[in-house]
């Protein structure tokens, strides 16, 4: 069973509400290694992508893209920061190809591939840079590897978040040597990167929504 | 945390609107998006001058606008670069025709934000260039970082690209003066304590009674190293040294000198650090020929200062002297 | 304690030397004993304007010396007021012929140095006058009190004195206008912090992490009372109403509002103050015609703001309006 | 046996040291209730008061006066404050009626009813308003008590010290009504006036250096 329009909104609302409950703590990780504003930056963005589904009603949103494109426009305005523009690319480009009624497991891949690719066109960040783009792609890397072993959109998103959150922690090691973590040198090391744990968040709620909507159980 | 704030959400914007109030014949503050521009609207024929930036580093970038310096400016969250649909309309506002610098500090956020503005801006068949200032010589530039961070010196290119701009010199000459003030100007702070952002309430980093963080952005982010804390003049040579060994400053050379408190510093320390500067800057027989002292670009309410040199000529002197006219800076 | 300082007994001096060399144009720096004049002598026929007091409020009050506003000013130790030593000096430097006001904040230290210097400036056959800032509505005017204190209501009868004495007007007048600022100006503070004089070493009061002091001075002494930690707009209202009423000020009034950090606040939150009493204001149909907001009249790096309103007039406009090049103050 | 100008610098020095001592309790007082400087300032006036002896050398110093009037101007020119005028002129007012080279047990009164006199004629302060008119102004008067009893000079001098010192402690509950602590209100009361306590350390050092000069031991 694919994921639809419905599921897409139900991503963006819980990611909503998750963040909002990261929020202390996305903050406190940005408070180590950056300037402190992670959690409050991702919580004005997600809370005015809510707003803006609530008020615009959902009768004229029929594929998944249409979702993603409000949140990438949304993020992009209402963030500001570096992970504004980020994550406002990452949805960009996800949601132009996922312009569709119903993703399967190929087209989460394909989704996740995209907004990758839109953190790295505009970041520049390789992996090991200790950034979100090293909760991406593993996730992208899972993803693939749970989808061509056949799993189902809930399967491969499972994938997805478990390897984000692997790769978030990853980073608690590493030398900063992009974004604002990279000034402080070898003192960035010992702390995760906020961004990529914001990542695996998306990605967890993106996962918890499509078992929800496919009542796929966990293995 | 203690804060002469209502809302700490509302802060960026119930200060603006003080500022807009205060100097309403200088600037026209907009809300809906954020941005600062000149009560008198764009000066026929003259190039723009747009700059901006998170806020709590008042009163860069908002107070700046005005005659012989800014044409608009535009704020983000505390700390937070603006997105692009608040630097759009900035950008509109300051063209007369002449087309419009942007002045970035290098940060990954205002970076990226900025590009994409400008980009809309060029899609709309504006003449927009771009400087990026990174004058932090804590920062290597180097490829493990995202490259020098931009601090006071800014106060310095807007200044000077203002004053281009203003006597009537085109973009591309607009542009090149202020890529001239960013390769001769170089920066270097200290912080004695951090600073709280309203909505975090907690302070950016945890400092000791008796230490200190020296190359420290203004950001609240934590400096490259920790020291025990000293007396000015060894504090001050800790600041000075890097900029001019990084400016490689000759003998004979003249200077603009910046003492820049970091917020919470009271103006008599700030000047006993300029003196040191200077004793300093003699020492290597370079000649302050300009300074400027006091809190222009901070960090909140930051206990620090900063020093920044730049490098003069006959032709940065002139732009600098020129007249500007601004909450801020005024001559 | 951590401040940007050598021998914390040579702050003043050490400060006063940077602030020297960064206004040369403007002032010189005397050290035996300390006071600062006018770069460019006293101008004949004009009369001499000067002001002193204890350091720690910079720019106050060698910040101020400059065309259109002080001839001379007298720094003593941190909060301490200088001797007649210092004063004579100063007076003697700042008299072309035409007489020099003295423009005293009213501390018993304060009255009781300068009382004593413009005695012997007089046995020397020179016409001096006096004035007493006395703009703080925190302490009553009372048998019970030494008077209600100077605090930043100082920068405008300072800078309005100035003005007339650039002008040409007689002593006599110019001292008038003087006490009509006086007469019409007010003044209530807040402290968020404690401030630490360099050579005490500890805070001068302690106060919690949630507590305030309302009606404090400028010299870290403790306010009238101490209250929650609330927002800026209760904070404000408890400045404004005071002020307003003592003034009696009556709807249709024009006046100048000053929002004054107290050194350690960042300016965003001073605006914030400012937006807040302007509304306090307007609600009781003052109008706010002229505006000032910065740190004037300082408390070294203590966290706080006072808001002074100074009922205007035409003439006063006029002389608030008139050019003034110093090192703080610049139209 | 009469006080001379032996005495005289013997006393100005032993204040200076007492001053020392006394700066951080001093300091103390005033941050209390005032603004935190009479330790500094008399610390920093009394030891130009030492170097200015030191420097000048003995020699045309003859009378009591001759020391006090050195006191006097030093402490007016070096001190500042409130403290600086009032004792300068307390100083002054003394010189001009010691200008002689022994002091008996009325000389004693007559200095201390000048010095008095200058204090409350620049300050205009009485008794009961917390200044250092509570210590003098009772000095003053057990110094006449003990002249009349018959007293030596140290002997009035010692009795001047402990009414000082007794009056300083009697300002504790007062509420101040001149000077910065007056800035207080009802807040001023519980505390010290530092000015009153000074005055005390001032006049227990001069019965101190009395006692030593004249060898009178304490009764
Ligand atoms: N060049 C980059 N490429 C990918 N991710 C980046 C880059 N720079 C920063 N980031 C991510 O952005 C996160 C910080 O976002 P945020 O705190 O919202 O913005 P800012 O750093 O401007 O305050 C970092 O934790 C990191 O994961
Ligand atoms: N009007 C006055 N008459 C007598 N003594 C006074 C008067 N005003 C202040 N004092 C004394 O001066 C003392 C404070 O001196 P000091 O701290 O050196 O000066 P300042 O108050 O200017 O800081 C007070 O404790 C008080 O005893
Ligand atoms: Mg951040
Ligand atoms: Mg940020
Ligand atoms: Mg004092
Ligand atoms: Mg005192």
């Amino acid at each position: 069973m694919g994921l639809d329009v419905a599921w897409a909104e139900r991503w963006v609302r819980r990611t909503a509400e998750r963040i909002a409950e990261a929020k202390g703590e996305l903050t406190e990780l940005d408070r180590q290694i950056g300037d402190g504003d992670h959690g409050e930056n991702l919580h004005r963005g997600f809370q005015a992508v809510v707003a803006k589904l609530d008020e615009s009603g959902g009768a004229e949103r029929t594929e998944v893209g249409d979702v993603l494109m409000v949140v990438a426009t949304t993020l992009m305005s209402k963030v500001g920061g570096a992970s504004g523009p980020l994550y406002g690319t990452a949805f960009l480009r996800a949601a132009k190809r996922s312009a569709r009624r119903e993703v399967d497991g190929s087209g989460v891949v394909v989704l996740l591939e995209a907004a990758l690719e839109g953190v790295t066109s505009r970041g520049k960040a390789e992996v090991g840079e200790k950034t979100m783009v090293d909760a991406l792609a593993p996730a992208v890397e899972a993803a693939t590897a749970a989808s061509d072993a056949g799993q189902d959109p809930a399967g491969v998103l499972r994938a997805a978040a478990e390897a984000a959150e692997a790769g978030a922690e990853a980073t608690v090691p590493l030398v900063a040597t992009k974004g604002r973590a990279s000034y402080l040198g070898e003192r960035s090391a010992g702390h995760m990167d906020p961004g990529s744990r914001s990542s695996a968040i998306i990605l967890r709620a993106a996962a918890d929504t499509a078992q929800d909507v496919t009542g796929t159980t966990a293995p | 945390m203690k804060k002469l704030l209502d809302d700490p959400a509302e802060a960026v914007v119930d200060s603006l609107g003080g500022f807009g109030l205060a100097h309403a014949d200088l600037v026209t503050v907009h809300l809906d998006p954020v941005h600062v521009t000149r009560a008198s609207g764009p000066v026929p024929g003259k190039v723009g001058v747009v700059s901006g930036g998170g806020a709590g580093h008042e009163p860069l970038h908002a107070g700046f606008v005005g005659d012989g310096m800014l044409d608009a400016a535009v704020p983000g969250a505390v700390f937070t670069s603006p997105t692009p649909d608040q630097i759009l309309p900035a950008i509109q506002a300051s063209d007369s025709g002449a087309g419009v610098l942007t002045i970035v500090k290098n940060y990954t956020g205002d970076v990226l934000n900025f590009e994409t503005a400008v980009e809309l801006a060029q899609a709309e068949g504006l003449q927009v260039a771009s400087v990026l200032v990174n004058d932090d010589v804590a920062v290597e530039d180097s490829l493990y970082t995202a490259g020098r961070r931009g601090v006071a010196g800014t106060v310095a290119v807007e200044k000077i690209a203002g004053a281009a701009a203003a006597r009537g010199d085109s973009l591309d000459d607009v542009a090149a003066v202020a890529e001239r003030v960013v390769r001769g100007v170089r920066s270097m702070g200290v912080a004695l304590t951090a600073c709280t952002v309203p909505h975090v309430g907690r302070p950016s980093f945890d400092l000791g009674e008796d230490e200190i963080e020296i190359g420290i952005g203004i950001h609240g982010e934590p400096g490259r190293h920790r020291i025990p804390m000293g007396p000015a003049s060894d504090i001050t040579r800790r600041l000075v040294d890097p900029v001019a060994d990084d400016l490689a400053l000759e003998p004979g050379e003249r200077v603009l000198l910046l003492v820049n408190g970091m917020g919470g510093t009271p103006l008599s320390e700030l000047y006993v650090v300029y003196g040191r500067a200077r004793e300093l800057l003699e020492e290597r027989a370079v000649t302050v020929s300009r300074s400027l002292v006091g809190n222009y670009v901070t960090s909140l309410e930051m206990q620090g200062a900063s020093v920044t040199v730049l490098r003069l000529d006959d032709e940065l002197e002139t732009l600098w002297d020129a007249p500007v006219h601004t909450a801020a800076l005024h001559w």
